[in-house]
Formats: structure tokens, C-alpha cells, sequence
């Protein structure tokens, strides 16, 4: 970590097992979670095909959400599902969401990529590569204006890092001095297109700090380091400096649902895999005799039938009414728009 | 599940802010004072955009605001339009009000994803979990030789987008009522006013029709000439114009909003006077004007003796001569031969489209 | 002082590359022909947009041309649509002819400056001197679940602004000859898909109409129905109800370019006629219908025996629910009901707008 | 300058009594140019108010303008007269431009804001800000492409470092290793904005650095400097590499011609417009003994002259036809569009 002095005398819960725990067992949720929603989708019962899961993202998540505090808010870019989960989410809604059912988050009406929860302070998946990040300089000007002790932070991919708009919501955050946090969940790929084969110079962290944020990078690999980083960054965003956090990682599986990422190399993806947080935490858990085989298969069973659940509720939702097609439009006291059908009597 | 606005942060802290008197005498002293009260009355308000603070506005709408509520509520941003409408939304999400300002509609294309794919469309995809109630400033419109990108008439790209609020004001009355509404509003609205217009004269009324409403400015029964803002005035002088030369009586109807829009009394107007003229400044094909006359050749369909006929402007790009420029955009000429025309009074020489 | 496109550079070094032969089977296949044809005929032709090269295109369209006409033909650029856009402006000024592509209309939003201020308006600011000859390939519409930001019409934005182009193929055929059409455009053209039409199956036929003439699709005496891209078929499959239950012979006519738009052969058939229903997917208000109803009812005036109707989208983002989707824009059902209110055969019941 | 290795060898000419003469020349005659570009305005003969003087920024127009070669093309901001003019433009076509009449260099259509020629490589000024940036990524594609040795330069202002679009258009130079160059003449204000009003961090070239450019700031009170520093850039631009240039200046007047510039402070706007570049060039040359008084009184004079014979042919020029406005909408191969006047007989 770079451009600050992490003040680990924070952050005491970090090395301990509890949190270990509590990071490994969001990530097998996680990566439960996103197991079953292909499945949804290979049972023809998501709504549509632009599901993007967060297997080989799961330390990114868990570590920068449970640095979050309550009371904090975040967006996040199409691949939100693991973040929203280490946020709270309730999985039976969120499955539903992305099967665009009523009892879905968002009535069915928002599906995967733009998943929301005021209660949980998700202010929005988004399906605009950095369209949801300046959002998080206008919560984060709320919170400076009302005098909220709250964070509020955008999560996006390294796609993200060449769209005009990230740079623009830095300055403005570090202009303003406000408690805005940029997390970039660098999986090395924006669909097809490795890192490389997209910017110039790859050190990210350089961008944000001549944009005068504080900057560091973190191996998503590693979610207890995520998750010290994530707390000391974040630390700094509350005082009212801006910060930038890439965790690199490792995307294990196609972009979206049905890309078969024909353009890796076999062995680069093998490597990539390697990379796992969940294998890691685990392993280092259970080596240092803090965890037990059993206890992790356990999580595991927990975690499956708890998403196994979700599929079933998921399932068994109603589909909306066609008649909430026309609600939302606008706030619930103006009148809803109707269906257009020009009328005429000779 | 459809809670209005703001779940993450209930209410704000209101620190109220003493009143800034405004004398209204034209339609810029209206904005301003609308401006005014509306932060006086609701610290949740915030204005931000270029210039806005400091320099007072590049058209001086903001002048004084400043000064008075200070650098916390009057934020003078850098030139990033995406982030501007984009920190607007956030800051609308999570509990402020906030009226951003792009310094003219010209930029919008710079903040068109803001504005159409986040702005309008949050409400929707969220399934009414969260409102965005704020207001985006812009104006537009010809008269300065401003040339192609800073002249022009975009609000059909606005209309035509689900989900945003797109008021126009034409006169100083309505300069103040309307934005005064717009700040009550839930949803997003695009609040667009008139170059031209900001040094119009003229007086605040008691009160004001609802927003929604269209306004009769000038009752008649021969023919209907419909428009908004700056056009509006340009149709009443033409008015005046079809009664004094050709004894022609015109009922004239200020749009003042686009979205919510008042078919209904367009509607009722042209069935009784089955004649009608449409006005708008932006380039024709695509134009507002459109809309509208695509509506009442239903809704009036049975009592139109004439085809409802447009006049807009050229589909062209705004050039920056002035003598060009002022031939580009509907004048009273023109609006005068198309109500002969409706009124099969002239034959017109022109080309047709 | 009005010498086409480039002055700076007066000609490109022509390396030819070896044709790609492509069996045409579907929309996708034409796109692919007329994209090979065109990089192999005049090697100023490139392409660039995210996707386009090694992955083949987000829709599978340009899928082997990298492989073939290598890594400085076909640039696979970052996710930077404004740049894009930009870049394809600045190569078309000055000796190519990008062909640049948004994976998504919806992105437009992004690049709305560069499309509507500069590409649009740059031949004419610059008084005639460069014109810029890009194509910006495009898709848009529903049909995917893919929700608000990813499903939308947006064509009646750039019809909106005059400079550019607009091309709306329907059918593969088209798809094939107006790509190639676009490619000999000196000026921008927006080449806009449909994602639901990729694999619509079809042949290329010998000749194709040429750019700006619509096409009669089917011949009929009883109602012009007009459309264009996905909705034509929809339009067609409603004719043949028509004709198998009411007994109505229904004229379908695909405009294929929006600019240039036909309005003769509108005018035409809809005077001879009598009726009308205007067809398109995108959202009701102020739709491309709209701008051909204003037109028509002038046009055909004296012809008309019913209102216009139109059938579009409905005034709402577009829901990622299956159901929810295909109900927001126009079906078969809707166009036939349209078509038999039109006609005075059956009374809607609907509520008007 | 930073980030390169300066080749002084390269540049022969930069220390040489021609080279700084061929200097103030230009700047003189710019400067004399936006004199006469005011006095337009205040006889009611200009197209509109949005008149944007470069007056103070002569060193930067002049120095990189003389670097740059013939076959190489810019882009300017609103504020281009000066860069225009250093590059070789017919002062009368310009203010007739200025003037929106028929023998300005666009037929006037475009103005002081839109002025462009494409003879001499003027691919356009803009009236968006940053507007004109990327169309030099695609003319500096063109050049490597068509196998062209040119080189592609975007002038525009400080305010536009805030627009995202510029860190798109510099990645894609850098990924693509484009001949373009970046050239920021940097006046310390955006209208009413001091840049650090604008921005939080006030080193640019670290931003150009971080997407991989060579990047260097000068002072443009220096106009040899300038000249020398461009040069230099521009070698390296044409190997493929794109350069980022801060030019910093000092805005003398206000920001169009009705603006008198009240939120600046008159001691620091005193100081600002000390930093004047034809003082310090006609100066030095004096005092080296390379020019004398009686010398510049004559390039002051014969710029005038121009200048005075400029406004007098924009003034007597035609106004354009009403016709001219429907065309150059379309190829001249189109049809062009007619006035719309929608016709009807009962
Ligand atoms: C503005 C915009 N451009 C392009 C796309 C299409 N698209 C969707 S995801 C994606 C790749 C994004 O890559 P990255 O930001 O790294 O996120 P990842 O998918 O790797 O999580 C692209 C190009 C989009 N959705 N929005
Ligand atoms: C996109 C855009 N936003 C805002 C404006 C209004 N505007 C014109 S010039 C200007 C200031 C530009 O400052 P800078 O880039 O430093 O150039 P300078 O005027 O100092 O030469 C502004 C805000 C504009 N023309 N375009
Ligand atoms: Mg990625
Ligand atoms: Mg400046």
C-alpha cells in the first residue's frame, strides 16, 4: 500500500480468526450464490442472458464489505452480486431480482445488473460501464453537507478506468474534500480485452493520486488484506480525502453467461484460478488450526442450502403484473403513465 | 416497496438560511428569486455547475446566491458535466435537493447518459425504492450568434426520454412558479430556460395554474396556435398580427411543460376552433412540435378542416451570422403565412418538405 | 469552397487486402459481407469499437475480421465510447473511413457530444470545407431481457439532428446494401441494428432501391402501414392477419433510412389509401411516428379518412422482466387493433393517451 | 521539462536571433490581431459576444505553433486566434470569419469559435470544451495508418484537464502509440475558476505521465522555451509516443469581451499580466543587442497595419446569401435541404 501510512492499531479484529471467519464465510456464500444463479440461468429462468458472476472477485467483496460500515453507501458496476451479499443482501431477493420476479428487490424490473437497496445503502448496480460512479460524490456530498459520518463508495471493474467519468468524479471528490471511496475490482478483463490491451500504463494507483486521492493496490487473492486495506483506506475517504483501491484478481469464468472466454489462453486461465481467496483463506485457516475440514464443509453446506433456497424461492415467484409495468415511471403521487392505445369512432 | 425518494437518510438537517429579497422584473430576476426562496426554505436545496457561485452565472441567474448562502450551498464545479448531473443524482438519492446547472442545453450530449440512463430511469429499475427530486438548469435557443454549439433546442431528445420532467417557461410568471414547482417535485426535472429571454419583462402574478396545465394566453375561436417559450411570444405577436390584418381571431396556448403534457386542453381548443399552428424553435424533423401534432390529429381529428402545420426550425445546424441565424428559427413572418395557410386564406409559394 | 471531405490528406495508399468471402444466411451475415466488401475495396475502410476485433464483435458481426485483415484494420479499443466517437471523427477528417461501433445505443448517451455537436454539424461550421465520412454502427431494442439501459430505440435523437445519417435496415438484404451505401456516404451515417434481427434469416437479392427511397413491402389499396427495422415484420405478420380475418388488403412500407427520409412515397400511398398506422419501437412520445404523422396529415390531407395512428413503445424505461418487456413494445395484436380502429371496423376500448 | 531527455541538438535554431525574431513577430501580430478583434465587437461588427482573446498567451500559440511542421494538424479550444494565426492563417478570412461573413474561412457559419482550415491543417477550433481533443487521436490514426509522418496537436484550455473525455483520448494515444500532443495553455482560469478551484491537484504532467505520456510543463511568458520544450515533444510524438505540454500562463483580460473579470484581484491580475511573453522576448533582444527599438516599432507597425487592413476587409465584406444557410449540411453531391414551409389548399 501506497501514498499513506497504514495505521493497523485501527483495524485489531483484522488478523483475528473471527474475521477470518466472517471473510471466508462471505465468500463461500458468494461463490454459492453465483454457482446457482447460472444455474438459473442454464434452467432458461433468469431474465435474459447478462449475468456476470463474481467467481475469483469473492476477497474484493467480502474485504472492502466488511470494511464498510452501517450507515455507508455503495454502487457497483454488473458484477455487484458477491458485493451486495457481503453488504447484507437477502439472497431469496436477490435471486428473484435476477429471475425478474415480483418479490425481487426491484419488482422485476432492474434484474441483475441494476439490483438496489436503500435500507442496505446499495444505491444501484449499474449497466453503464462508470455509470454509477459519480453517484457516490453526490451521496458523499450529502454526507459532508448533512454532517453524516458516512462513506460512500463505487465499485467498478478495470474497464471502468478508461471511461472520462471516474476521472472526473475524482477531481470533484478531492476538490470537495469528500468522503468517496473508488474501488476498482481489477479482474484483468473488460469482457475480451486484457488490461493491457486496454491502457497504456497499468499503474492505477499513479492515475488516482495526480488526481490528489489516496491510492493503493491489494491482491484480491488475499481478502484479509482487502479487508486491512479497504478499513485504512476508507478511514482516510471519512476524514474527507478521497481514496482509489485496486484489488486485482482473476475473472475464473466467461464475462457473461455464455462466453466460453475462447480468447484466454488455457494455461493463463488455469494460473488465474489459482488465485482463489476462498481456497486461500481456508487453507491458511486450517494450517494455522483455526478451522477444521469439517467445519469448512460445514460453511459450505450452510452457505448451498441457504443459496439452494434462494433458487427455490426464486423459482416459485410470481412473475410482475403487467400492470406495475407502468408504475415507477414517476413518484407514486403523479399520475401513471397508460398504456397507449390511440382511440378513434368514425 | 414504493416509498418515495430517499430511504438511506430520512430527513436532513434543516439550518435555515435568513431570505434573500429578490425584486422580480424580468424572467431572470424570477429564476433568481425562485432560487432564493427555494433555499431559504429548504436547506436540503444546493445549487451546483460551472460558474454558478463566484462569477454569479454565465447568464447571472445565480447572482448573489453566493454570496448569501455561502460556498457549502452554491458550489462552483469544475467543467465535467457527467460528473455534475451525475453528483446531482447521488446527492438527490441520498437526501439532498439538489439544482445542478449545465450552462447551456448544448452540453447535455456530455451528460445525455446521466440524464437519460441514470437520472430518468433510477426510480424504474429500482422498482420505486428511490426518487431522484432534483433539477437540471440548462438553456437554450438562438439569439446570441452563439453559433451551432451553443444555440440550440434540444428538449425533444428530453421529452422523448420516460421518467424526466421537462418544463419551459415563457414568461416571468411562470420563470418563477415553475421552478418554485420543480423544486417540490419527486422526479427529475429538466428545467430549461431561454437565452433570449432572461432580460423579458414583466410581473409576478398571484398565483399559477398547476404544473401540467396548459395556458391560454389569448382566447380565440378562428384558429390554434400552440407553442413554448421563446416562440410563445413571437405566436402572440403574430396573433396580433392575423387579428389586425386579416380580422382573424387566434387562440394562443402556452405549453409551459413538456412532460407532464396537457393534450387536454390542446385538444379541446382545436376541436372547437378546427384549425391549428404549432411553434417550436428546435430543427423540424423530430421536432416538439411533432409530438403534437401527431396527438391532435386524433384527438381532433373529426373537427380539423385543415392540417394542423408546423413552423420550427430549419433543419439545419444553427450558423453563426446573425442574419443567418435569425432566419433559421421561426419568425412572426412565418407563423403569420402558416395560420393563412390553416385558414386557407393564402396559398403558400414554399416548398414543401 | 465546398470540396468534399479531405483537404489534408487527398489520398490513402490503397493496400488491398484479399477478399473474405461470406455466405450470406442472416442479418448477421449480411452485416459481415458488406463490412469484408468494404475493408477489402478501399483500404481506407477500418474498423474500430470495443469487442471488435478478437473477441468478434459483442453480436458476433464482426467475427473474422481481425483474423483477417489484421490488428490495423480492426481495433479493439477500451471502454471509452466518447473517444470513440472522437477518434472515428478525427480519421474521417483526415483520409479514412472508420467505421466505429457503440456495442449498444444506449451508449450513445455517452458520446452524444461527439455524435450531435461535432460529427453532425462539422461540414457545415467549417462552411463546407471536410466533411466527415464515418459510419457508427449501432444496435438497439428489446428482445433480450437486457433491461432499461441496454434494450432502447434512441433513433429518434439523431433523426433529430440534422448532418447525420440515419439507416435502419430490416431486412438482410438491406442490411447488406445499406452498409455498403453507408460506406460511400460523405457524410456520417448512424447505422443503427437490431439486436433481435441478427439471426433473422433471409437472401440477398440482386439490386437494392437506392438510399433515401422506401421500400413497398407489400402492396395494398385498404391502409398504409409504415415501419422500419425489427417492427416490420411485426407490421407484415399483422398485414397477413389483416388480410386472412378482416379481409383487408394493408400496404406495408419499410422507410430503411429515417434520413434520408421519403416522405413522397408516404405521402403517396397513404393519398391513395386513405388511412394509416405508423409503427416503431421506440417510446411513444415524440417517436419517429410522430414526426411522420406531423408529415403526413399535411401531405395527405384531403386524402384522409381516419386519424394517423401510431403504435410505439410504450412511455416507460424498459423492464428486465420477460413479460414485462415484450408488453412495452408493440405486438402484432396491437398493430392489427390500430390497423381495425384506423379502418372504423372495431372500437378500442383503451384508454387514449 | 521531465519525462524525456531534451535533444537540444535537434533544435539548432532555437537559440538563433531568427528564430526568437520569427517569435515576437508572430506574437506582435497576434496580439495586434485580438487588439482589432476587440475593436470589432465594440463597433457592433462581430458575430456575437463569445469572443475569447489570447491576449498573454502569445508565448504558447507562437512557440509550439513554429514547432509544429507543415503537414502536421491541431485542433484548437475557443481561444484559438493566436494558434491559428501562428500557423500561417490569412488574417483577413479570419476576421471576415469573426465578422459571420461570406469570405471568412467558413463561409460565416462557424465564427471565432468554429474557425478551421483544412489547407493548412486547421482541423477546427470548438466551442466544447475539450470538444476538439479526441479528433486528433483519429488524424494522429490517419498519419500512422497512411504511413504519414505528421504529427496531430490538441490546443485547448486548463478548464478542459477536468473533462474526462481528454483521459480517453490520451489512453487510447498512448495504447495505440499515436504521433498526437496534448497541449494545455494553461491561463489559470476557466471563466471565474482559478485552476485550483478546479482542480485539487495541481500537477498535470503527473496525470499525463500516469496514461503513459511523455509529459512536460513550461512557462509560456518564455516563447523560446516553449518553442524548444514543443520541438522537442514533438520529435518524440512523431516516434509514436504521444506528449502531453502544459503551457502556463496568464489570462490578461477577461474571459469573453463583456467579461471585466471582477472575482480577480487587481494586484494579482497587475502581476499576471507582467508575465507578458513580447516584452520579455522584444527585451531580451534588445538587450543582447539583436534588435533595436526603432526595429520592433516597425513589426509592431506592419502587424498593425495587417490587422488595421484585416477589420477593414471584414468589415466590408458581404454578409452571407440566405441561400448559403442550407448549404454544407450535406456532401454538395446531396440534396440539400429547403426552408420548411409545410403548404396546404383547401
Ligand atoms: C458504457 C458501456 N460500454 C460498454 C459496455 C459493454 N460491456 C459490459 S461489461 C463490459 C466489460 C467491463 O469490463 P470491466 O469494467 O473490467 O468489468 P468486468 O466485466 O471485468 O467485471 C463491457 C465492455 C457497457 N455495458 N457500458
Ligand atoms: C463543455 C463545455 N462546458 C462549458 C463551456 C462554457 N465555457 C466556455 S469557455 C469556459 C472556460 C474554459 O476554460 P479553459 O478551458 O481554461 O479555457 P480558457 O477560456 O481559459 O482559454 C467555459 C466554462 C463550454 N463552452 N463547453
Ligand atoms: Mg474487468
Ligand atoms: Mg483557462
Amino acid at each position: 500500500m501506497s501514498g499513506m501510512s497504514p495505521d493497523t492499531t485501527n483495524t485489531p479484529d483484522a488478523t483475528s480468526n473471527k474475521v477470518m471467519l466472517e471473510l471466508l464465510t462471505s465468500m463461500v456464500r458468494i461463490r454459492s450464490f453465483e454457482e446457482r444463479v447460472g444455474e438459473l440461468f442454464l434452467k432458461g429462468q433468469s431474465a435474459g442472458t447478462m449475468l456476470h458472476l463474481s467467481i475469483g472477485e469473492e476477497g474484493a467483496a467480502a474485504g472492502v464489505g466488511l470494511a464498510l460500515q452501517e450507515g455507508d453507501s455503495f454502487t457497483t458496476h454488473h458484477r455487484g452480486h458477491g458485493i451486495f451479499l457481503a453488504r447484507g443482501a437477502d439472497p431469496n431477493r436477490m435471486m428473484a431480482e435476477i429471475a425478474g420476479k415480483a418479490s425481487g428487490y426491484c419488482r422485476g424490473k432492474g434484474g441483475s445488473m441494476h439490483i438496489a437497496d436503500m435500507q442496505l445503502g446499495h444505491l444501484g448496480a449499474n449497466a453503464i460501464v462508470g455509470g454509477g460512479i459519480p453517484t457516490v460524490v453526490g451521496a458523499a456530498l450529502s454526507y459532508k453537507t448533512l454532517e453524516q459520518p458516512h462513506v460512500s463508495a463505487a465499485f467498478f471493474g478495470d474497464g471502468a478506468l478508461q471511461q472520462g467519468i471516474l476521472y472526473e468524479a475524482m477531481n470533484l471528490a478531492a476538490l470537495w474534500n469528500l468522503p468517496a471511496a473508488f474501488i476498482c475490482v481489477n479482474n484483468q478483463y473488460g469482457m475480451g480485452t486484457r488490461i493491457d490491451q486496454a491502457a497504456a500504463s497499468l499503474d492505477f494507483t499513479a492515475r488516482a493520486k495526480a488526481f490528489g486521492l489516496t491510492a493503493a493496490s491489494v491482491s484480491g487473492e488475499d481478502a484479509r488484506a482487502v479487508y486491512q486495506t479497504a478499513t485504512d483506506l476508507l478511514d482516510v475517504a471519512r476524514q474527507g480525502t478521497p481514496v482509489f483501491l485496486e484489488v486485482s484478481c482473476y475473472r475464473f469464468h466467461g464475462h457473461a453467461r455464455k462466453d466460453k472466454s475462447p480468447y484466454r489462453d488455457a494455461g493463463e486461465e488455469a494460473l488465474g484460478r489459482t488465485r482463489d481467496p476462498i481456497a486461500r483463506a481456508r487453507d491458511s485457516l486450517i494450517a494455522t488450526g483455526n478451522l477444521t475440514q469439517i467445519q469448512f464443509d460445514a460453511i459450505q453446506r450452510d452457505a448451498d442450502s441457504e443459496m439452494d433456497a434462494a433458487i427455490s424461492f426464486a423459482e416459485a415467484a410470481e412473475p410482475p403484473t403487467l400492470a406495475s409495468m407502468f408504475e415507477d415511471v414517476y413518484a407514486p403521487t403523479a399520475t401513471k403513465p397508460a398504456p397507449v392505445v390511440e382511440s378513434w369512432q368514425p | 416497496m414504493t416509498t418515495s425518494t430517499t430511504s438511506v437518510i430520512t430527513s436532513a438537517q434543516p439550518v435555515l438560511s435568513k431570505p434573500l429579497e429578490v425584486n422580480v422584473t424580468d424572467y431572470r430576476s424570477a429564476l433568481r428569486k425562485a432560487l432564493a426562496e427555494g433555499m431559504t426554505e429548504d436547506a436540503r436545496v444546493i445549487i451546483l455547475g460551472e460558474e454558478v457561485g463566484r462569477y454569479g452565472g454565465a447568464y447571472a441567474v445565480t447572482k448573489g446566491l453566493y454570496e448569501h448562502f455561502g460556498a457549502s450551498r452554491v458550489l462552483d464545479t469544475p467543467i465535467s458535466e457527467a460528473a455534475i448531473v451525475g453528483t446531482a443524482i447521488g446527492a438527490a438519492m441520498t437526501g439532498l435537493r439538489p439544482i445542478a446547472e449545465l450552462m447551456y442545453v448544448d452540453f447535455a450530449g456530455l451528460a445525455m447518459d446521466q440524464i437519460a440512463n441514470q437520472a430518468a430511469k433510477i426510480r424504474y429499475m429500482f422498482g420505486g425504492q428511490v426518487g431522484v427530486p432534483m433539477v437540471l438548469r440548462m438553456q437554450g435557443g438562438t439569439g446570441r450568434s452563439a453559433g451551432a454549439q451553443h444555440s440550440q433546442s434540444l428538449e425533444a431528445w428530453l421529452m422523448h426520454v420516460p421518467g424526466l420532467r421537462v418544463y419551459m417557461p415563457a414568461t416571468v410568471s411562470d420563470a418563477y412558479y415553475l421552478l418554485k414547482a420543480a423544486l417540490q417535485s419527486d422526479d427529475p426535472v429538466m428545467f430549461l430556460e431561454h437565452k433570449s429571454l432572461y432580460t423579458h419583462k414583466g410581473e409576478l402574478e398571484d398565483d399559477a395554474l398547476p404544473v401540467g396545465q396548459a395556458a391560454v394566453r389569448k382566447s380565440g375561436t378562428d384558429i390554434t396556435l400552440i407553442s413554448y417559450s421563446r416562440m410563445l411570444h413571437r405566436t402572440l405577436e403574430a396573433a396580433e398580427l392575423l387579428a389586425q390584418e386579416d380580422n382573424i381571431n387566434a387562440e394562443v396556448i402556452d405549453l409551459r411543460t413538456l412532460n407532464p403534457l396537457d393534450s387536454e386542453t390542446l385538444a379541446e381548443s382545436v376541436s372547437r376552433t378546427g384549425r391549428a399552428v404549432v411553434i417550436s424553435e428546435d430543427t423540424f424533423t423530430g421536432s416538439v412540435a411533432a409530438e403534437l401534432v401527431a396527438r391532435l390529429q386524433v384527438d381532433a381529428f373529426d373537427f380539423l378542416e385543415a392540417p394542423i402545420l408546423r413552423v420550427c426550425g430549419e433543419d439545419i445546424p444553427i450558423p453563426v451570422s446573425p442574419e443567418l441565424e435569425a432566419a433559421a428559427v421561426p419568425d412572426v413572418t412565418r407563423i403569420v403565412q402558416a395560420a393563412r395557410t390553416a385558414l386557407g386564406s393564402r396559398q403558400t409559394t414554399g416548398a414543401a418538405h
